[in-house]
C-alpha cells in the first residue's frame, strides 16, 4: 500500500476519533436515561457543553504551578495519540509500529500521572484525595489491562495491535477460553479506568465517593473542556480496543478505500451496542464502597492472569 | 659473629638498664639498645640472604631463612615497641601507676625478654631452645604484674603457672626427642642439635616421635595460646602494661609457634605430614572458632584484641598444619602482618585507654575528635586485623582460605563463619570507640604514633605488593618448613 | 613506545584514568587550602576523568578483549587487568554517571569545612577508583581487593556525619553485610577454582566443575553479590546506608556501586561458570520478583525522601534480576536469541537505573542542601522555590515510573518482550511461569508511578506545609550552578537513553553476544535502525520513542494553538474552591503517609505496623504510624540471638579457676596421648 | 638375662620416687610436703649418681651434684623460709577428697606404663623401664597441681613435676647435655625465686595464699 494513502488514513482515523468521541458519550448518557426512564438529553449535548466551556473565562487557583495549566493539553495529547495507535477503522497504519500495546498502556499511565500531579498542585484536600484514589485504581487497573493485552499478544505472537487484529480478525472462528477470561477482565478495567459505576460515578460530586471529579475540581472553562474531551476520547479508545481484541471482524486494511464505508458501518454498529451495554451495566450495578474497589480490580487482575495461564494450559 | 652481636646487645642492654633503668634517660637508652639490636639483625639478615644458612659456636647456633626472618621481625617490633613505650610509660608514671624502681625492672626485663626470644629463635640446640622459652616466661611474668593490682597479680600468677606447666610438658617432649635421637646419633650433645636431628629425621623412631610431638605441641602450644590451653593469654594481655601486651601478642606467640613448627619438621620426617598436620589443623580450627565466639563478649579492649590474637594464631597454626609451599608461605606472611598489625593496634589502644582513663570499651568514645591520628590508627588497624583489603592480613588469609578450599574444603565454612563473627564483634566494638561524641581528654605527652603508622604502612604495602626478595625469602623458609 | 601504545589501548586508558582518580584522592589530603582545591579542582577533574572512562568504555565495547598485567599483588599471582565488552559497558556506566555526580558534588560540598572536605574528597575518589578496578580486575585477588576497598571507602563516606548514632549503626550494618557478602564471593571463587591452576579469571574459566559444584558456585555468587545489590532478604543495609550518606555519595552508591554487584553476577554466572542452567534462572526470577514487590511496597510507606529512593533501588535491582533471570532461563534452554534479549533488558535497565536514580538522589540532595528538609511531610510547594530542581526531578520521576518516552520505559518494555518470548519454551511449567513474572513487573511499574506521584505531589506541588520541626534554612533558593549542571547531565541521559534505544541496543547486543555467544536475531538487527527499536522481528514488536515523542508533542501543541487561536487566552486568578469550608490550611493536604493509606489497606499483612491513635482528651492530638521491615524479626534478630547464645555457652570455658585451666591442659594431654596410642 | 645390680638399684629408687609422688598427692600438711619434695630430690640425685657410675658418663656426676644442691638443700630451704615468713602451716584442703585423688592417680600410673612400655622395649639404656615411672610421676604431679587449692602446694607440685622430668632425662636417657641441664636448673631456681616474690605480693594483696581469691578474671 502506498504511504501517502496510509498517512491519509492515519490522519482521517485520528480526526474521526476525536470528533466522534463526544458523540459516544452522548449516546451512552442517552441510553442510560432511557433505561432509567428519564427524559433523555440530546445525543449532541456533550458538544454543546464543550463549546460552552471553551467560551468561558477560566478561573485558576492562586499558587497553581505551570504544571497545572499545561496538564489539560498533555492529557488531550495523550488521548489523541492513543486514538492514533488503536486500529479503529483500519489496520497497518504507518504510526502503528511506533507504539505497541505496552506503549499504549504507557500513554494511559502518562495521562494518569499528569492528571494526578495536577490535582495535587493546588494543595486542597480534595485534590490529594482524588489523586490518591485515582492512583489506587490505576496501580491495579494498569497491570490488569496489560495482562489482558498480553493474552491476545500470546495468541497472536505479537504485541503490535495491528498484527493482533489481523491475526484475530482473519482466523476462522474459534473459541478461546483465555480470551473469554480476558474479555471479562477487560470490561472491569474499562469500567474502572473510565470512572464508571461501580467504581466511580461521573454524575456526582459526593466527596465520600468521587475520584475523577475530585481531581479536576479546580479546573474550569477551556481546561475543563479539554479534560472532558480527553475523557471522552479515552472511553472511545477503550471501547475500540475492546472491539479490536474481541470482535475485530470487518475492520479495513490500511489504505484500502473501498473497505472504508463497511469498516465505518460495522464500527458504528459495534459502538452503539457497546454503549448501550455500558449504560445497561451502569444502570444495573450499584456503586461499590471505595474500599471494595481494590478487591474488584484485583479480581480483574487475577482474571487476566488466569486468562494468560489458560492460554498456556489449553493451547499449550 | 653477627649472631653474637644480635644476642649480646640485648643482654648488655638488660644489664645496663638493670643498673640505670631508673634514670630519666632510661627509655631513650632502651630504645637505643633495641635499635642497635634491630640494626645488627639487619646485618645478620643480609648475610644470611647473601650466603645461606650460618652455623656458629660449634653448631650451638643456627641461622636459616626461616628463623632469620623472625629474628628481623622480632628486632624490628621490639624497636618500635620501645619507641612507643617511651611516652607511654612516662604517662603511666605521671598517672602514678608505676614508680621508678618498677620502671627500672621494666626496662631491664624488656631487654632480657628480647634476648630470650632471640636466643630461642637462634639456638640450634633443642634443649637450649626450651630453656630460652622458659626464660621468656620468667622475664615477662614480673612485667605482667608490674602494676601490682590484684587483677594484675592474678593474671601473672595464672600466666606463670599455666605456662610453666605447659613448658614442662615441652621438656618431656624434648627428652623423648633426645631419647629417640641418641639411638641414631649416639649419646652426647650433638643429638639435641636441630641440624643433626634434621639430617637423620627419617630414621628416628616413629612411636617415640609421635609421643614427643604430643608433649611438644601441648607444651609450646600453651604459649602459642591454642584453645583450650589459651586461658592465661587474655588475662596476661589485659592486665600487663600495653607495650608488654604488644610484644607478647606480636612476638612471643610467634616464637612459640616457631618452636612448634621446628619440632613439626622433625616429626614429619619420621611420620609423614598427616599426623602433625592433622593435629595442628585441629587445634588451629578450634582456636579460630572459639576465639571468634569469645570476641563478642569482651568489655575490656585489650582483652578483646588478645582473643583476636588467639584467633590469628589459630589461623597460622592451621596454615602450617596444612603444609605445602603456598600454605607455609601464607603462614609466614600471616606471622609478619599479624605481629605488625597487632602491635600497632596495641599502641593505639594503649594511648586510647590513657586518654579515656579506662580500658573498658564502654568508657572509650569518639577518639576521632580528641585525636584523629589515634582514631584512624585504631580503626584502620582493626580493619586490617579483620582481614579487610588492601591490608596484608587479607593477602595471607586469602592464600590460607583458597588453599584450604581445595585441600580441606570441610574446614573452610568454619573458618569463614569465624571470620564473619569476628568482624561483627570487633568492628561493632571499635566503631563507637572511634566515632561519635567523645569522653576522652588530652595527654601530657604527645603520643608516639610513628610506630603505628609505620607498621600499618608496611602492612598496607604487603597487601598490594610483596617485594621479590621478600617473596624469595618466604619461599626458602616455606621450603624448609615443607 | 610500547608503553605509550599500552596507555592508548582501552585497558591502559582505563587503568590510567583509575590511577588518576587515586592521584586526585591523594592530592585531596595535601593540607594547603584543600577545601578550595577539592571544590575547584579535584571534583571537576574527577568528572573529566569520568567522561574519559565513559569514552574508553564506549570504544572498548567494539574491540576484542584486551588484557594487561601489572607486577603487583601476590608473587605468583600478579594483578591481571582485562577489558572486554561487558567490563567496557560497565565502565561506560561508571564514567558517565560519576561525571554528573562529581560535577554536582563540586557544588554540593561548597560549604564543607576544610578538613572534612579533604577526607570526603579522598574517600570519594578512592571509591571511584576502586569501582573502576572492580570492573578491570581479571583475577580473584585483585577483584576481592578492589571489591572490599570499594566497600570500605563507601563505608567511610556513609559515616561522614558520624556524630549521629543512627548513621553509625547504618554504617556498621552496611559494612557487616558487605563483608559477609564478600566472604561468600571469596568462597565462590574458591569453588570455581576446582583445585588446579592459579586464581586468574582465565584459570577459573578453564576449570570444569560438575553440576553440583557449579550450582554451589552459582548460589554463592548470587547471594554474595546479592548482599551488595540489596536483594531480598539481604537488603536491610540499603535503606539505612543510602540515606545516611551525603547525597552525591548516595547517588553513586545507588547508581553505580550496587550495579557492580550486577556486574559481578553476570561475570561469574555467564563468563566464569559458563554453562548456565535454567533452574538457576528460576531462582533468580523468584528472588527478583520478591525483591521488586517488596522494594516498591515499602517505598510507598516511606516519608523520608532518601530512604524512599533507597527502597526504590531495591525494587529496581529486582527488575534487573527479572531480566537477568529470564535471560538465564532462555540460555539454559538453549534459546540464544531470547536469552540475549533478557540479558540486554537487564543490562539496559542497569544503565537506566544508574542514570535516573542518580538524578533523583541528586535532586533529593539539592532539596536537603537548600531547605534542610528530608521528611516529605515537612515539604510542599517546593516547585515555586526551586523550579529548576523541580523540573529535573520531574524528569527523573517520570523516567523511574517507566513512562514513555523516557528511558525507564524502554528497559521495562524490553523485559516484557523477553517475557513474551515464553512461547518458544518447551517446558510447560516454566513457560507459564514467565508471564507471572511479567505480571509482577507490571504491578511494580504501576506502584512506582503511584509512589512518585506521591513524592512529587507532596514535595514539590501543593502549598508549603508548616513543618513539625521547622526547616533550618527557611528561605532557601534553587540549587546552585554546579549542582544544576550535574542534574542536567543526568537528565539529558534520561532523554538520550529513552529516545535512541536502538543504538544502545547494538552496544548491548555486542556485549551479550560476546558473553553468551548468541546475539539478537538477524532480522531484529536489520530492522532496528536509529529510529526503530526491534528486539525480535518487525511484526512481533517494535517501538520508536522518537516518533512517539514527536507525535505527542505535535498533537499537544496542535491542541494548544488551536485552542489559543480560536478562543481567547484570558484567565482569572482566585482562591481555590473551599467546598464550603471557611479556611483551608496547608495541613489539610495529603501527607506522604496519607497517600500510602490505600496500599496499607490492600497489602496490610506485609508490614509490621505500630499505630498510636490520639486519645479523646488530648490537647494536640497526633496520629503516628511506625512501619517496620518484618525481615528484622524473621532473619536478622534470630541470627544475632543464635550467635549470642552460642558465645554465652562457649564463655563457660573461662570461669577464672586456675585448677580448671590446668585440668583443661591435663585432659588435652591425656586425650592426645590416647589418640596417639 | 641377669639384670645388673646398679639397674636394680635405679629401679628401686624409681619405685621410691613414685611412692613419694603418691605420698605428696595424699599429704595434707605443707611442711611434710616440703620434706617429701626434698626426699624426692635426694632419690633423684642418688639415682643420677648411680647411672653416672654404672655408665661412666662423667657429666652426670655434675648433674647429680647440681640436683643434690638445688633440690635437696636450696629449694626446700627457700620454701621453709617462705612459709615461716608467711605463716602458712595450716592443713591443705583439696578440691576432691584424697581417696578419689588416689584412685585417679592409680589410673594415671597404669596409663603411663601402658604408654611407656613399647618405647621402653626399644630403649638402648640399661634403665629402660624407668621411663614409665618418670612419666607417671610427672602426671601425678600434674594431678596434684590441679587438686590443690593453695599457692604453695601448687608450686611444690610444679617442682615435683620438674623432678619427674629430671628423672626421665637422667635415667631414661643418660642425661641431657650439660648446657641444657644447667639451663634447666637455672630456670627452676629463678622460677622458685619468682614464686617466692609472688607469694609476698599475693599475700599483701589478698592477705591469704588461697587461690580462690584469684578467680576474678573471667568471662561473664
Amino acid at each position: 500500500m502506498n504511504t501517502a494513502a496510509a498517512i491519509a488514513f492515519q490522519i482521517l482515523q485520528s480526526v474521526f476519533v476525536v470528533l466522534a468521541a463526544p458523540l459516544l458519550v452522548g449516546w451512552v448518557n442517552r441510553c442510560r436515561a432511557w433505561l432509567q426512564n428519564r427524559s433523555a438529553p440530546s445525543v449532541l449535548l456533550p458538544y454543546w457543553t464543550l463549546a460552552k466551556l471553551f467560551h468561558k473565562e477560566p478561573v485558576i487557583a492562586r499558587g497553581a504551578s505551570p504544571l497545572f495549566r499545561t496538564t489539560p493539553y498533555i492529557l488531550f495529547g495523550c488521548m489523541w495519540l492513543a486514538a492514533g495507535i488503536v486500529p479503529v477503522l483500519a489496520t497497518g497504519l504507518p504510526f502503528a509500529p511506533a507504539a505497541d500495546i505496552i506503549a499504549l498502556v504507557g500513554v494511559f499511565a502518562l495521562a494518569r500521572v499528569f492528571s494526578a500531579l495536577a490535582a495535587m498542585d493546588i494543595g486542597t484536600s480534595f485534590g490529594g484525595l482524588g489523586a490518591r484514589r485515582e492512583m489506587m485504581i490505576g496501580f491495579l487497573a494498569e497491570p490488569a489491562m496489560l495482562m489482558t493485552l498480553f493474552t491476545a499478544a500470546f495468541i497472536s505472537g505479537s504485541t503490535q495491535l495491528t498484527t493482533i487484529v489481523d491475526t484475530l480478525g482473519h482466523r476462522e472462528f474459534a473459541l478461546y477460553p483465555s480470551l473469554a477470561f480476558a474479555a471479562v477482565a477487560f470490561l472491569m478495567v474499562l469500567l474502572a479506568e473510565n470512572a464508571r459505576i461501580p467504581i466511580d460515578n461521573p454524575a456526582t460530586h459526593l466527596e465520600l465517593t468521587m475520584i475523577h471529579e475530585a481531581m479536576i475540581l479546580e479546573y474550569s472553562a477551556r481546561h475543563l473542556a479539554l479534560i472532558e474531551w480527553a475523557v471522552a476520547i479515552k472511553l472511545f479508545a477503550y471501547m475500540t480496543i475492546g472491539i479490536a481484541l474481541f470482535v475485530p471482524w470487518g475492520i479495513a486494511e490500511g489504505g484500502d478505500w473501498h473497505a472504508l464505508p463497511l469498516a465505518i458501518g460495522t464500527l458504528v454498529a459495534k459502538l452503539a451496542l457497546a454503549g448501550a451495554g455500558l449504560a445497561l451495566i451502569e444502570t444495573l450495578l450499584a456503586k461499590l464502597r471505595l474500599l471494595l474497589a481494590p478487591e474488584f480490580l484485583s479480581s480483574a487482575f487475577l482474571l487476566a492472569v488466569l486468562g494468560m495461564l489458560t492460554h498456556f494450559l489449553v493451547q499449550g | 659473629m653477627e649472631v653474637a652481636i644480635v644476642l649480646g646487645l640485648p643482654l648488655a642492654g638488660a644489664l645496663l638498664l638493670a643498673l640505670a633503668g631508673h634514670r630519666d634517660w632510661a627509655p631513650e637508652l632502651n630504645a637505643t639498645m633495641s635499635f642497635a639490636t634491630f640494626f645488627a639483625s639487619i646485618l645478620l639478615t643480609t648475610r644470611v640472604v647473601a650466603d645461606g644458612p650460618i652455623l656458629a659456636f660449634d653448631e650451638q647456633f643456627f641461622v636459616d631463612p626461616f628463623n632469620v626472618f623472625l629474628v628481623a621481625l622480632t628486632a624490628f617490633v621490639g624497636f618500635t615497641t620501645a619507641l612507643f613505650s617511651r611516652p607511654y610509660m612516662r604517662i603511666e608514671q605521671e598517672h602514678g601507676r608505676v614508680n621508678v624502681a618498677r620502671l627500672r625492672l621494666y626496662h631491664s626485663m624488656y631487654q632480657l625478654f628480647t634476648f630470650t626470644m632471640l636466643l630461642c629463635l637462634l639456638s640450634n640446640n633443642v634443649g637450649a631452645m626450651w630453656v630460652a622459652m622458659e626464660g621468656a616466661t620468667l622475664s615477662t611474668v614480673l612485667l605482667v604484674s608490674l602494676y601490682r593490682t590484684p587483677a594484675s597479680l592474678e593474671a601473672a600468677w595464672k600466666y606463670f603457672i599455666l605456662c610453666s606447666v605447659g613448658i614442662a610438658q615441652a621438656l618431656f617432649g624434648t627428652i623423648l626427642l633426645y631419647f629417640a635421637a641418641e639411638k641414631v646419633l649416639g649419646p652426647g650433645g650433638s643429638s639435641l642439635l636441630w641440624t643433626h636431628l634434621h639430617e637423620v629425621r627419617a630414621q628416628l623412631e616413629p612411636t617415640v616421635l609421635s609421643l614427643a610431638f604430643v608433649f611438644l605441641l601441648v607444651g609450646f602450644g600453651t604459649k602459642v595460646g591454642l584453645v583450650p590451653l589459651h586461658n592465661w593469654l587474655p588475662d596476661a594481655h589485659a592486665e600487663g602494661p600495653t607495650p608488654i601486651s604488644a610484644v607478647l601478642s606480636g612476638l612471643l606467640l610467634n616464637v612459640a609457634l616457631y618452636a612448634v613448627v621446628r619440632s613439626k619438621v622433625l616429626v614429619d620426617g619420621a611420620l609423614g605430614r598427616d599426623f602433625s598436620g592433622s593435629l595442628m589443623m585441629g587445634f588451629g580450627l578450634l582456636s579460630v572458632v572459639v576465639a571468634a565466639f569469645f570476641l563478642s563478649r569482651q568489655k575490656d579492649i585489650k582483652r578483646m584484641f588478645a582473643y583476636s590474637s588467639i584467633e590469628h594464631m589459630g589461623i597460622m597454626t592451621f596454615a602450617f598444619g596444612m603444609g605445602g609451599p603456598v600454605a607455609a608461605f601464607a603462614g609466614l606472611l600471616h606471622m609478619t602482618v599479624h605481629s605488625l598489625t597487632k602491635s600497632a593496634i596495641f599502641f593505639t589502644v594503649g594511648h586510647a585507654a590513657q586518654k579515656a582513663g579506662t580500658q573498658n570499651m564502654d568508657g572509650i568514645r569518639g577518639l576521632m575528635q580528641v585525636s584523629p591520628t589515634i582514631g584512624w590508627g585504631l580503626v584502620l588497624g582493626s580493619l586490617a586485623i579483620l582481614g579487610m583489603p588492601p591490608f596484608g592480613v587479607f593477602t595471607s588469609e586469602f592464600m590460607v582460605l583458597t588453599t584450604a578450599m581445595h585441600e580441606h574444603s570441610w574446614a573452610t565454612p568454619f573458618l569463614l563463619i569465624a571470620l564473619g563473627i569476628a568482624f561483627a564483634a570487633i568492628f561493632g566494638r571499635v566503631q563507637p570507640m572511634v566515632f561519635g561524641e567523645t569522653t576522652a581528654q588530652r595527654l601530657p605527652h604527645p603520643p608516639a604514633l610513628i610506630p603505628v603508622f609505620a607498621h600499618l604502612a608496611i602492612v598496607l604495602a604487603l597487601g598490594l605488593y610483596i617485594p621479590p626478595y621478600l617473596a624469595a625469602w618466604y619461599r626458602q623458609a616455606a621450603a624448609l618448613i615443607g | 613506545m610500547s608503553a605509550l601504545h599500552a596507555a592508548l589501548s582501552p585497558a591502559g586508558g582505563a587503568l590510567a584514568l583509575a590511577v588518576l582518580w587515586l592521584a586526585i584522592a591523594v592530592a585531596c589530603l595535601i593540607p594547603s587550602r584543600n577545601a578550595a582545591f577539592a571544590r575547584r579542582f579535584a571534583f571537576p577533574l574527577g568528572a573529566a576523568a569520568g567522561i574519559g572512562v565513559a569514552f574508553v568504555g564506549l570504544q572498548a565495547v567494539w574491540l576484542p578483549a584486551q588484557t594487561l598485567t601489572l607486577p603487583l599483588g601476590l608473587p605468583d599471582l600478579p594483578f591481571h587487568l582485562r577489558v572486554d565488552a561487558l567490563a567496557a559497558f560497565f565502565l561506560m556506566l561508571l564514567g558517565s554517571v560519576s561525571a554528573g555526580v562529581s560535577v554536582y558534588a563540586a557544588g554540593y560540598f561548597r560549604e564543607e569545612a576544610s578538613g572534612r572536605l579533604a577526607l570526603i574528597g579522598c574517600q570519594y575518589h578512592v571509591f571511584l577508583a576502586s569501582m573502576a578496578f572492580v570492573l578491570l580486575a581479571d583475577d580473584a585477588y585483585l577483584f576481592m581487593l578492589a571489591w572490599e576497598t570499594m566497600a570500605l571507602s563507601s563505608y567511610f563516606l556513609v559515616i561522614t556525619d558520624h556524630k549521629q548514632p543512627s548513621i553509625r549503626s547504618a554504617g556498621f550494618l552496611y559494612l557487616l553485610i558487605a563483608h559477609l557478602g564478600a566472604i561468600a564471593v571469596l568462597l565462590c571463587f574458591g569453588v570455581l577454582h576446582g583445585g588446579r591452576g592459579d586464581y586468574s579469571f582465565d584459570a577459573l574459566r578453564a576449570a570444569h566443575l560438575q553440576r553440583g559444584w557449579a550450582t554451589v558456585a552459582f548460589l554463592l555468587a548470587f547471594f554474595g553479590f546479592g548482599a551488595k545489590a540489596g536483594i531480598l532478604p539481604l537488603h536491610a543495609w540499603l535503606p539505612e546506608a543510602h540515606p545516611a550518606a551525603p547525597s552525591p555519595v548516595s547517588a553513586l552508591m545507588s547508581g553505580v556501586m550496587i550495579k557492580t554487584a550486577i556486574y559481578g553476577m553476570v561475570r561469574v554466572i555467564f563468563d566464569l561458570i559458563g554453562s548456565v542452567r535454567w533452574e538457576w534462572g528460576l531462582v533468580v526470577l523468584v528472588i527478583g520478583a520478591g525483591t521488586t514487590l517488596f522494594g516498591v511496597l515499602y517505598a510507598l510507606m516511606q516519608h523520608d525522601l532518601k530512604r524512599l529512593l533507597a527502597y526504590h533501588s531495591v525494587e529496581n535491582i529486582g527488575i534487573i534480576l527479572l531480566g537477568l533471570g529470564m535471560g538465564m532461563v532462555f540460555v539454559g534452554f538453549g534459546h540464544g536469541a531470547a536469552g540475549a534479549l533478557g540479558l540486554i533488558a537487564a543490562l539496559y535497565h542497569t544503565l537506566n537505573h544508574a542514570v535516573f536514580k542518580g538524578l533523583l538522589f541528586l535532586g533529593a540532595g539539592s532539596i536537603l542542601h537548600s531547605s534542610g528538609l528530608r521528611n516529605l511531610n515537612d515539604m510542599g510547594g517546593l516547585i515555586h522555590r526551586m523550579p529548576k530542581t523541580a523540573f529535573y526531578f520531574l524528569i527523573g520521576a517520570l523516567a523511574i515510573s517507566a513512562l514513555p518516552p523516557l528511558n525507564g520505559f524502554v528497559s521495562e518494555w524490553l523485559t516484557f518482550q523477553a517475557a513474551l518470548q515464553a512461547t518458544i519454551l518447551q517446558n510447560g511449567i516454566v513457560r507459564s511461569l514467565l508471564p507471572l513474572f511479567a505480571a509482577t513487573l507490571a504491578l511494580a511499574g504501576a506502584l512506582t508511578a503511584m509512589c512518585f506521584v506521591k513524592v512529587y505531589g507532596v514535595a514539590f506541588l501543593g502549598r508549603a506545609r508548616e513543618p513539625a520541626h521547622p526547616s533550618p534554612l527557611p528561605h532557601a533558593g534553587d540549587a546552585g550552578g554546579m549542582e544544576r549542571y550535574g542534574m542536567a547531565w543526568l537528565a539529558a541521559g534520561c532523554f538520550l537513553l529513552g529516545l535512541f534505544p536502538s543504538s544502545f541496543l547494538l552496544v548491548l547486543n555486542r556485549v551479550a553476544s560476546r558473553l553468551t555467544g548468541h546475539g539478537l536475531s538477524e532480522q531484529a538487527l536489520s530492522a532496528s535502525g536509529w529510529l526503530w527499536l526491534v528486539p525480535t522481528s518487525a511484526e512481533q514488536a517494535s517501538y520508536s520513542p522518537l516518533v512517539f515523542l514527536v507525535m505527542i508533542v505535535a498533537v499537544t501543541l496542535l491542541a494548544f494553538f488551536v485552542v489559543r487561536r480560536v478562543y481567547h487566552g484570558r484567565a482569572r486568578f482566585a482562591d481555590p474552591w473551599d467546598c464550603g469550608y471557611p479556611e483551608q490550611t496547608s495541613r489539610m493536604q495529603d501527607t506522604a503517609d496519607a497517600f500510602g493509606q490505600p496500599i496499607r489497606h490492600v497489602f496490610g499483612p506485609l508490614y509490621r505496623m505500630e499505630r498510636t491513635l490520639p486519645g479523646p482528651g488530648e490537647a494536640t492530638p497526633r496520629y503516628t504510624l511506625k512501619i517496620e521491615d518484618r525481615h528484622w524479626y524473621w532473619l536478622y534478630l534470630p541470627v544475632a540471638r543464635a550467635a549470642e547464645y552460642v558465645s554465652s555457652k562457649i564463655a563457660l570455658l573461662q570461669q577464672g579457676r586456675i585448677s580448671i585451666y590446668l585440668l583443661y591442659s591435663f585432659i588435652t594431654l591425656i586425650a592426645l596421648l590416647v589418640f596417639v596410642r | 638375662m641377669q639384670v645388673p645390680f646398679s639397674t636394680q638399684l635405679v629401679n628401686v629408687l624409681a619405685a621410691l620416687l613414685l611412692l613419694i609422688a603418691f605420698a605428696m598427692l595424699s599429704q595434707r600438711r605443707v611442711l611434710t610436703l616440703i620434706k617429701l619434695l626434698a626426699w624426692q630430690g635426694a632419690a633423684l640425685a642418688v639415682s643420677t649418681a648411680i647411672v653416672a657410675s654404672s655408665t661412666g658418663q662423667t657429666h652426670l656426676y655434675y648433674s647429680a651434684l647440681l640436683t643434690a644442691l638445688l633440690k635437696v638443700i636450696l629449694i626446700p630451704w627457700i620454701l621453709h623460709r617462705l612459709i615461716d615468713r608467711l605463716f602458712v602451716r595450716w592443713d591443705i584442703e583439696t578440691l576432691i577428697n584424697i581417696p578419689t585423688t588416689m584412685l585417679i592417680g592409680i589410673g594415671l600410673v597404669i596409663f603411663a606404663f601402658a604408654l611407656a612400655t613399647p618405647i621402653s622395649q626399644m630403649a638402648s639404656t640399661l634403665t629402660r623401664s624407668t621411663l614409665g615411672i618418670a612419666l607417671a610421676s610427672v602426671l601425678l604431679a600434674f594431678l596434684m597441681m590441679i587438686v590443690r587449692r593453695k599457692a604453695v602446694p601448687q608450686v611444690i607440685g610444679f617442682l615435683a613435676m620438674e623432678n619427674g622430668l629430671f628423672f626421665a632425662a637422667t635415667s631414661a636417657t643418660y642425661g641431657m647435655p650439660l648446657v641444657v641441664e644447667l639451663g634447666v636448673a637455672l630456670d627452676v631456681l629463678v622460677g622458685t625465686f619468682i614464686f617466692g616474690i609472688f607469694f609476698f605480693h599475693i599475700r599483701e594483696q589478698f592477705d591469704s595464699l588461697d587461690i580462690r581469691h584469684m578467680e576474678k578474671l573471667k568471662q561473664d
